[in-house]
């Protein structure tokens, strides 16, 4: 549409007449005069207006599990084995190694999905397109773009371990040697 | 004797062949569409996709998708949407007949005289709107709208699919990205969509059904509607299994079908293969030939063709319009070009930059 | 629809002679509409066949009225329209009284939703209405993107017709969201990981998904300002995942806010057929 | 087409009028948006980061200071050092870099290929298999045939991964090496200075800075607020909306910040951590915050983030006005729940804390009920978990033996004129009953019950004195022989269970007090009194003794003169009430004035309830009189009679002032005698008022999911039936047991002379001794003047006693024989252990008269009857662990024996062995022990 | 002379200027007993002959022991307050606990927190001794053999801690557990001394097993000794 109208130099503008200023002065002039305030003024209200239906359906709470959650003792895991006591419940796998742990997002890097671990196999394999992941969480095979997230873990006081889902650590952006990210017991 | 041909079509069947067959199909329509639309041609093609159905219908995995509740409207669609096609270019060769001889396009005949639209035009819709009600009504009657197991987060279906109608999206994602494949692809189509009339705005070949006078526009759109949104479609939902593995149209969908997947990213084509290097930490340095391919393929192409194939365009629609033009078609192109790459040389990304999620 | 009884009443007259032996009280169709306050006020034109009443039949109906009086011939051709666009409209309503009846059944929370959904496939009375409503749906996408081919086909997109276009791809996105919107609503497996993977595509969004690319520039310090809760697709779920808020949003998207959006663009989009010069014909 | 039209109005004058709306419609938006996003809470929120922020900045100033700089130092220049020392080897470092960057390249390279090959590899093992299936032989075999091909290049590629992979790992590790000494001071150093790094960090992310600033600006507060509603979304505790319940919803957390942590025990209102973390909150207490949330034992509007809206609830006046002028709180008029004062929160324990006698840590509400039970609130009113309630008033049915009806009658005047510290009500003469005509009918009334009570009471046979007793025996006895186990008495008060035992010469004859005293049962069946087997001697002793103390003042009260009219006019409005006038008047005309008297003396207990408290002929079958208290605490406020009483429309403001003042809600009321309130006065202090509201306010009926409520397994099932009977038998009137001091044992100087310590009696004594021991006792330790009384208790009762003793002390059901087999080194072991620790100085048979308690330890002949050998040998290892402060010192200190020549010096083998020889002893060794007094050198 | 008293002045005071605390100061004094002194109380020790035995006459309640000119002796005197927050290396050295004839010797005395005491019996019969502290471990120790020896030391301060035998209920002693070495008990004279108090100001307390306690401020310099004096009234 707005290609249409510089296109044809012949038609008469019928708009605008002659009379009017140059086109850079009659707009700083347009800006001072009372329809230049008013349609500003119009305009910032319609946007103040329309940014708060935007902000609106961002609710300030949230009724989904607390991101934070106790894990229990590091004696409860089996050492070498995923744990899949969490995935239901959290979303997170909890990998316990001969050195510590950590905790793996149950998202499919790809599309989200909810890959599944295969003992077997030892890898986990995401349902929807395919892709493969280790026990570490790095992606091999499949369309996933990026190795799984790891979420924070620590110890806490009671010598409990705490999950932090609200603080991720991706291995592509090298997070993983981040203190967080390894529970080393 | 039906296993026999049950296996060799599953055998052949796999996205290339299934594409390529689809082009070249295509391509022989699109070349020759008087002899395509000829009564003969047209009901030996109905009659084979007919039989190939009914052949299909036999079959009980074959039976099962095609007949699950929410597959039965793409049936539907391909029945309605090859008739149409089919309709609409048998229209169009008969007017581009006329044309040649000199005669005005058939509505022109009628476009002068004008009728009561009551009773004649509403009439035609009441009746229409009838038997489309019918439909409907024994159309729920037969068919029970699924409903499956309670919503579970923890539990994915596998395969997970969208809904029929943006199956070619996610088929796409196969190809691309999700910013590209679920956002930027679907933009274009829309905004392409929306352009069409501003880059084609030739008023005298409008209002009639004609394939000579308006013989580009009319490819490219059939390309994309058929090709690369109908065929995705299909392939989505109907061959698209387990682990979105490829399977046939009679091949049972086994959830331990294992395909080896070794696409490889250019990078690493580039650098490990060829150079024999180690990548390069930097992520731009490293992505530098791919980003170098990528911006070739739109600047260069656009200006060469400008200067020889599509000069008379150029020249008839101007620079802006050419370029929005361009542009689009090389999105549309994008999708094709990459699933060959893929199928060709196993290759994932041009660009891979997983750091700032941008994979091109 | 009234009309065409109308029409027809005079001739049948003889042939239900029987019945005026039931000395049933009299009543004269022909009467009642031209001679009753009532029916003068109900229909505002005659009662012939000719010309200038037909026209008046199309005039003074709210419903008629988006038609012209008269339409080209070729215009009016069904194998000329295929009749998609009427088709995509019919269905619509019939979406509307069927989604709207249904309304009254389903309850959009997490608990129920599932339940009600049960409710109408075991012992709702006409719980049909869920067929129909969920086959019309498929129907209608497949009339309208046969009405966009078969106006691509006519090349009836091209000026003056063009905006005419525009707000037909606008309205073939509503359909598609409406579509889209309305397949959570069961809370079955299906919907919910259609839904799931559908969404997650605005994931991707470039800078305003948190998975998308340019997302990682938007941040203060270390503190990333799109994630996961603050992106498009949160907005869309009102969730970090699809649940009860996403049944919730999908359930106000699909019931009131993209019909309304999209009952306004049809009105716009029928007003500019007839603006832009009916139904298009060669020049 | 311009100025064709006629103009309406000036149009420029028409664009100011929109220049200005516009503005103010943009201006008004904009104090939408602040009005939005000031909200109270984030105040609280903003108050509790600049109070952590002083907090930790103090810490980090304290931290500062403890850091050893010195050492610190010492450190750093190590370091360095260690720097320099790797910076020599920085060469070869550098050489080895370069070698593992070569090698990382082709360990990608032929990871590629391994997995390439392995996922050809797997996928031909699918199609083997498929093709096997189905018997394709000719394709399987062609699958078969590759992967047999690729095989040995898998390996050999694996093979080569994990040589490249140990040779990376080698040149790794010795760069390692190099770098290792650095590595190792550089963890110390951040040890070292771990708190302050920590403290910093926290001090900087608290300090006020533009990016948190534009995190918390209106409109952008979406994406990462540091200034959050926080909430606890509770799974199995729900809001009873009636129609549905809902999840509970907990947002007090968004202000009371500090109230989980501990380290907040100081500070300002809002933020203070939690008194009891320990029980509440904290996740490894029994009630986490995660699952209980906050109000469900407080109260309020869990979902309301304003101070108001969450229906605070003031303790008193004071703090109401504190609030309006603080807070601007104001009180929620239509709330659903408000918040329970403080002083009342422990009334919602029992939401979960069902079937039990005392709720464990809930001091006040345990103390409301013992009141409860011990004023017998479930006499006239129904409670459920009460139904088992005894009679806590003297049975009647014998009255006539023991009382004068003069007594009776001064007695219900008013019972606190006896006796201050009865716990029988004041009936008449309240209030509600103080004008003169009502008080003439209340005077008829009494005189009435009196005159029922001798009639329907039957005497019992009252013996006479065998001698007239001593009275200051008498006094003796009462201190020694452990009537202060419940009872005031003789200027001792330690323990109100029993009534105070004062002026009774103005009650009783000596002939039934000495019945009584030698046998309570005798008098009454059902009196918890025990025998306490005192002598006929004894008896007398403390016959004469009490009745010495007469109440000359309740003597000299007048009794109240009876009007004939009065008593007539009271029968008839009973009669009234069942028939009609005249025949109410002929039937009171075929009475006589006695019959009449006694006829409302019927009718007035009736009407009082008095059978509620007392066993009286006649009422045996009748229903208590007031309100059922089952659900009085959750009961709806409207159902409350405030009358024309101003307070605050609250249960507990209700309770409270019923409980102070029974009849209070009657004042300025207009009522008939009989409609009055009848509530008696129980002469409540506000202590106690205030208990037993908590008490009544935790008397509700909420849907609490079974899996949230705590439920009693059995072996506490089998507690709390013991933990009944040793309330009703004031056990720990004398005992301490179940974690309660003995109330008496303060009484005595000399711990050892108290009655002993019960704790851990389950383990230590035999469950069949502790039978028949609490059937018949005997004596155990003979110096100790306090006798265990004889309950007769019933065998159900013994029962419950024992299995509350082992469950206390977890003791399993064991038919297992338990009985030591000594071998004969052990006896010797044993015999020879016990001489030279000279066990027999103290646990003497027969204790000379005189010695102090001290010195004395009970007679080891028991020992094998009634101890447990186990618990024996647990004892003698370490006797302060079992209990503490207990006068049996160890003799194996730190598990050492000082006698190492015996059985090898093993402490554990000489407990058994002494415990052996126990097992053995007999009154015979006993004696034969006792004569050497002279200990062996050692 | 004076010149070396000088020179260490000097460096006493560059050295208390340096490390803020000298070890010079000194807080000596009696304690009296105001009024006629209670007749001490005779123990009967019949119960167990071994005890009575070992006593040719008959044995006085040390409770209150009062000496020439009201001198009270058994009072624990030691700083209270002033001393907060520093540290004072723990002896190894143990303070005996003597059981002889039946009596704890001594029967009042101090020790510093984690010092050794040395507990003794020294008579032929049982004994049990029975600490009672309050903010350590209870601990009751039969020693049935005679010269048999045992340590025990205590965690905490607490000012005073009551040793007794159940065996003879007359036996008692008491014992001033404190966190510094600054304290003292009273001898036959009721005098006391607390030396190397660094200069400050500091609060006394005087505790009596019957009396109970007495504080007084005094402050310290290394000039010299300070005096301080309290006095018991019955």
């Amino acid at each position: 549409m707005s290609e249409e109208q510089p296109k044809p130099p012949s038609s008469p503008p019928a708009s605008a007449p002659k009379t009017q200023p140059p086109v850079s002065v009659a707009r700083r002039h347009f800006l001072f005069t009372w329809l230049g305030f008013a349609w500003t003024g119009f305009a910032a209200a319609t946007l103040a207006a329309l940014s708060t239906c935007l902000r609106f359906m961002f609710p300030n709470v949230l009724f989904e599990p607390n991101p934070i959650f106790n894990a229990g003792k590091p004696d409860d895991y089996d050492i070498g084995k995923v744990d899949l006591r969490w995935k239901e419940k959290y979303a997170v796998w909890l990998v316990r190694e001969p050195e510590g742990m950590y905790a793996l997002s149950t998202v499919c890097t790809h599309l989200g999905c909810t890959p599944s671990w295969m003992e077997s196999e030892q890898k986990f394999k995401c349902p929807c397109h395919g892709s493969g992941f280790y026990a570490s969480g790095i992606n091999f095979e499949g369309p996933a773009p990026r190795p799984l997230e790891r979420y924070a873990i620590r110890l806490g006081e009671d010598g409990n371990i705490i999950v932090d889902k609200s603080r991720k650590f991706q291995q592509e952006k090298g997070e993983w040697n981040q203190p967080d990210s390894f529970l080393y017991l | 004797m039906g296993e026999a041909i049950k296996a060799a079509i599953d055998a052949f069947a796999s996205p290339v062949s299934i594409f390529v067959g689809s082009i070249l199909v295509f391509a022989v329509f699109m070349t020759f569409p008087k002899q395509c639309t000829t009564r003969w041609v047209s009901a030996v093609f109905a009659v084979l996709f007919l039989a190939f159905f009914a052949f299909g219908l036999t079959d009980e995995h074959f039976r099962g998708i095609v007949t699950k509740p929410d597959n039965v409207p793409i049936v539907a669609m391909l029945f309605i949407f090859g008739y149409f096609t089919w309709f609409a270019m048998k229209k169009a060769v008969d007017n581009d007949e006329r044309i040649a001889k000199g005669e005005p396009p058939w509505e022109k005949t009628e476009a002068d005289e004008k009728v009561m639209v009551f009773p004649y035009l509403i009439y035609i819709e009441f009746v229409v709107a009838l038997f489309c009600s019918i439909g409907l009504v024994l159309w729920s009657i037969f068919l029970k709208a699924p409903l499956e197991e309670p919503a579970n987060p923890t539990i994915s279906p596998n395969p997970s699919k969208a809904p029929w109608y943006f199956l070619g999206l996610q088929e796409m994602l196969v190809y691309f990205d999700p910013w590209i494949a679920g956002v930027l692809l679907p933009t274009f189509i829309i905004l392409g969509l929306c352009a069409l009339p501003y880059i084609d705005r030739d008023t005298k070949t409008s209002g009639f059904y004609s394939y000579a006078a308006r013989k580009m526009p009319i490819m490219f759109f059939m390309f994309g509607f058929w090709i690369l949104w109908i065929l995705l479609i299909i392939v989505g939902t109907f061959l698209r299994g387990p682990n979105w593995n490829f399977f046939g149209p009679f091949e049972v969908w086994d959830v331990h079908k294992v395909v080896p997947l070794v696409n490889i990213n250019l990078s690493e084509i580039i650098f490990i293969k060829w150079l024999s290097q180690g990548l390069p930490s930097n992520w731009f340095l490293r992505e530098a030939p791919g980003i170098l391919i990528v911006l070739f393929y739109f600047a260069v192409p656009p200006v060469l063709m400008a200067k020889t194939v599509c000069k008379k365009i150029y020249e008839k629609v101007g620079p802006e319009r050419y370029g929005v033009f361009i542009i689009l078609m090389l999105m549309m192109l994008a999708l094709p070009i990459k699933m060959f790459l893929r199928w060709g040389f196993n290759l994932k990304y041009i660009v891979a930059i997983p750091e700032f999620f941008f994979n091109i | 629809m009234g009309e065409n009884q109308d029409k027809e009443e005079p001739k049948k007259k003889s042939s239900l002679n029987f019945l005026s032996r039931i000395k049933l009280p009299k009543f004269s169709w022909k009467d009642f509409r031209l001679k009753t306050q009532v029916g003068k006020s109900m229909f505002r034109h005659g009662y012939s066949d000719d010309e200038k009443d037909r026209a008046m039949t199309v005039l003074t109906n709210v419903f008629f009225h988006l038609h012209p009086v008269r339409v080209r011939k070729s215009g009016a051709r069904f194998g000329f329209t295929w009749c998609a666009g009427g088709l995509t409209f019919f269905i619509f309503l019939t979406l509307v009284v069927s989604g709207i009846m249904l309304m009254f059944y389903y309850r959009p929370t997490v608990e129920y939703a599932y339940n009600d959904i049960i409710a109408l496939r075991e012992h709702v009375p006409f719980g049909i209405m869920r067929e129909l409503h969920r086959w019309g749906a498929h129907a209608m996408i497949i009339t309208v993107w046969l009405h966009m081919f078969r106006v691509f086909m006519t090349g009836s997109y091209k000026p003056p017709r063009e905006f005419n276009w525009v707000i037909g791809v606008i309205l073939l996105v509503l359909t598609l969201l409406l579509s889209f919107t309305g397949y959570l609503l069961p809370w079955d497996q299906l919907a919910i990981w259609a839904i799931t993977v559908g969404t997650n595509m605005a994931r991707a969004t470039p800078f305003l998904g948190h998975e998308g690319p340019g997302a990682a520039l938007l941040a203060l310090g270390d503190i990333q300002l799109i994630h996961s809760g603050s992106d498009v697709r949160f907005a869309l779920l009102g969730g970090r995942f699809v649940g009860e808020a996403a049944l919730l949003r999908f359930y106000i998207l699909h019931c009131v806010a993209i019909p309304v959006a999209a009952v306004i663009l049809m009105a716009v989009h029928f007003w500019r057929i007839r603006k832009d010069g009916g139904i298009s014909a060669p020049l | 087409m311009p100025g064709k039209s006629p103009s309406l109005y000036d149009l420029k004058k028409t664009t100011v009028w929109f220049a200005i709306s516009s503005l103010v419609l943009l201006i008004s938006l904009v104090a939408m948006v602040l009005e939005d996003s000031t909200r109270e809470w984030k105040h609280w929120q903003k108050e509790f980061v600049t109070y952590s922020r002083e907090k930790a900045e103090g810490e980090l100033q304290k931290a500062r200071k403890a850091v050893d700089q010195k050492k610190l130092a010492a450190l750093e220049a190590q370091l360095v050092e260690a720097h320099m020392s790797a910076n020599e080897q920085k060469s070869k470092v550098r050489e080895l870099e370069k070698e593992t960057a070569a090698l990382a390249i082709k360990i990608t390279q032929t990871t590629m290929r391994y997995q390439n090959e392995k996922q050809f590899q797997d996928s031909d093992r699918y199609f083997l298999e498929e093709h096997r299936l189905h018997h394709e032989d000719e394709q399987a075999a062609e699958f078969a045939k590759r992967m047999e091909e690729r095989a040995p290049v898998i390996d050999s590629l694996k093979r080569d991964l994990e040589g490249l992979q140990a040779e990376d790992d080698a040149r790794k590790e010795s760069i390692n090496e190099i770098t290792q000494k650095a590595r190792e001071l550089t963890r110390q150093i951040q040890q070292l200075t771990e708190s302050i790094t920590r403290l910093e960090s926290t001090v900087k992310k608290l300090s006020p800075n533009v990016a948190t600033a534009i995190l918390n600006a209106p409109m952008l507060d979406f994406m990462k607020p540091t200034l959050q509603i926080q909430q606890i979304v509770l799974e199995n505790l729900y809001d009873d909306y009636f129609f549905k319940k809902s999840n509970k919803v907990d947002r007090c957390t968004t202000c009371h910040l500090g109230i989980d942590q501990t380290g907040f025990e100081d500070a300002p209102k809002p933020f203070q951590t939690h008194p009891r973390l320990e029980l509440f909150l904290s996740a490894n207490s029994p009630h986490p915050a995660e699952t209980f949330g906050c109000t469900t034992c407080h109260g309020g509007s869990g979902q309301s983030v304003s101070f108001t809206t969450a229906a605070h609830t003031p303790q008193s006046d004071e703090q109401a006005a504190e609030w309006k002028k603080d807070y601007g709180w104001r009180e929620m008029t239509h709330a659903i729940s408000k918040m329970l004062p403080l002083s009342y929160t422990e009334a919602s324990c029992t939401k979960c804390h069902g079937g039990v006698v005392d709720v464990p840590q809930a001091p006040k509400l345990a103390e409301g009920r013992r009141l409860a039970r011990t004023y017998g609130c479930a006499g006239c009113h129904k409670i459920e978990g009460f139904e088992k309630q005894w009679k806590v008033g003297p049975s009647l049915e014998h009255v006539q033996s023991k009382l004068e009806p003069d007594w009776i009658i001064r007695w219900l005047m008013n019972p606190k004129e006896f006796r201050a510290s009865t716990k029988m009500p004041r009936i008449f003469h309240l209030e509600n009953t103080s004008d003169v005509k009502s008080a003439e009918k209340s005077d008829a009334s009494i005189a009435g019950i009196a005159a029922y009570l001798m009639k329907n009471s039957d005497p019992i046979a009252l013996g006479s004195l065998p001698t007239k007793g001593n009275p200051e025996a008498g006094e003796a006895l009462v201190k020694e022989v452990g009537c202060l186990g419940c009872h005031t008495a003789a200027g001792v008060d330690a323990n109100n269970f029993g009534p105070e035992l004062t002026g009774l010469g103005s009650k009783v004859t000596p002939e039934w007090l000495y019945a009584w005293l030698k046998d309570p049962k005798h008098y009454s069946s059902e009196t918890r009194m025990p025998n306490m087997r005192l002598s006929n001697e004894e008896a007398a002793h403390i016959t004469a003794y009490l009745l010495e103390d007469r109440n000359e003042k309740f003597e000299s009260i007048r009794l109240p003169i009876v009007k004939s009219e009065v008593v007539d006019g009271l029968a008839m409005m009973f009669l009234k009430g069942r028939l009609r006038y005249d025949d109410a008047q002929a039937k009171l005309n075929a009475m006589s004035a006695q019959e009449r008297l006694e006829f409302i003396g019927e009718k007035t207990i009736v009407h009082q309830g008095c059978f509620g408290c007392h066993t009286i002929h006649g009422f045996e079958d009748t229903k208590p009189i007031g309100t059922e208290l089952t659900d009085e605490g959750s009961k709806d406020v409207h159902k409350l009679d405030f009358g024309l009483i101003h307070l605050d429309h609250t249960r507990q403001a209700w309770f409270y002032q019923k409980l102070k003042e029974p009849r209070i809600f009657d004042r300025g009321k207009e009522k008939v005698y009989h409609e009055k309130l009848r509530m008696p006065d129980f002469g409540f202090n506000d202590d106690q008022a205030e208990r037993l509201t908590t008490f009544l306010l935790s008397l509700q009926k909420e849907d609490i999911p079974l899996e949230m409520s705590k439920q009693l397994d059995l072996r506490e099932q089998e507690i709390e039936r013991g933990r009944y009977l040793v309330a009703k038998f004031n056990c720990q009137g004398c005992h301490t047991l179940d974690g309660q001091e003995g109330k008496v044992r303060k009484v005595f100087d000399d711990a050892g002379n108290a009655p002993p310590l019960l704790t851990g009696e389950g383990k230590k004594v035999d469950g069949g001794w502790l039978y028949d021991f609490l059937e018949k006792p005997v004596t155990i330790r003979p110096w100790l003047s306090y006798r265990m009384p004889t309950f007769e208790f019933d065998e159900e009762s013994l029962t419950h006693i024992v299995r509350y003793f082992e469950n206390l002390s977890e003791v399993p059901i064991s038919y297992k024989d338990d009985t030591p087999k000594p071998t004969a080194e052990n006896i010797e072991a044993g015999k020879k252990l016990f001489k030279a620790f000279q066990c027999i100085k103290c646990h003497k048979s027969n204790p000379e008269p005189g010695l102090s308690a001290s010195f004395l330890a009970p007679d080891l002949v028991m020992t094998k009857s009634r101890l447990r050998p186990d618990w024996v040998v647990e004892w003698l290892m370490d006797p302060q662990a079992l209990q503490e402060g207990t006068m049996m010192p160890t003799f194996f200190y730190d598990g050492q024996s000082p006698m190492p020549e015996i059985l090898g010096g093993d402490a554990l083998r000489q407990s058994e062995a002494i415990r052996d020889y126990l097992w053995l002893f007999n009154a015979e060794e006993a004696h034969g022990a006792a004569q050497p007094q002279v200990p062996q050198a050692g | 002379m004076k010149k070396i008293a000088k020179v260490t002045l000097t460096t006493l005071f560059v050295l208390a200027v340096w490390s803020a605390s000298s070890y010079a100061g000194m807080v000596s004094g009696t304690v009296k007993f105001d009024g006629a002194a209670p007749e001490a109380a005779v123990i009967s020790m019949d119960a167990d002959p071994t005890c009575a035995g070992a006593h040719s006459e008959s044995v006085l309640s040390e409770e209150v022991v009062v000496g020439d000119a009201g001198a009270l002796q058994n009072v624990f005197v030691y700083v209270k307050e002033g001393l907060e927050g520093q540290t004072f290396d723990t002896p190894s050295t143990p303070v005996t606990l003597d059981q002889k004839g039946c009596q704890y010797k001594p029967h009042v005395f101090g020790v510093q927190v984690g010092q050794p005491v040395d507990i003794i019996n020294s008579d032929p019969t049982l004994h049990n001794v029975h600490g009672l502290p309050k903010n350590s471990k209870e601990f009751n120790l039969g020693m049935p053999i005679p010269g048999m020896r045992v340590k025990r030391k205590f965690d905490s301060a607490e000012v005073m801690v009551k040793f007794k035998c159940d065996v003879h209920p007359w036996m008692n002693a008491y014992v001033g557990v404190v966190s510094h070495p600054f304290f003292s008990t009273t001898g036959s004279d009721g005098s006391f001394e607390i030396k190397d108090l660094p200069a400050g100001s500091y609060v006394l307390e005087a505790w009596h097993e019957k009396y109970g306690t007495q504080t007084m401020n005094v402050t310290v310099d290394d000039a010299a000794p300070q005096s301080a004096s309290f006095t018991f009234t019955g």
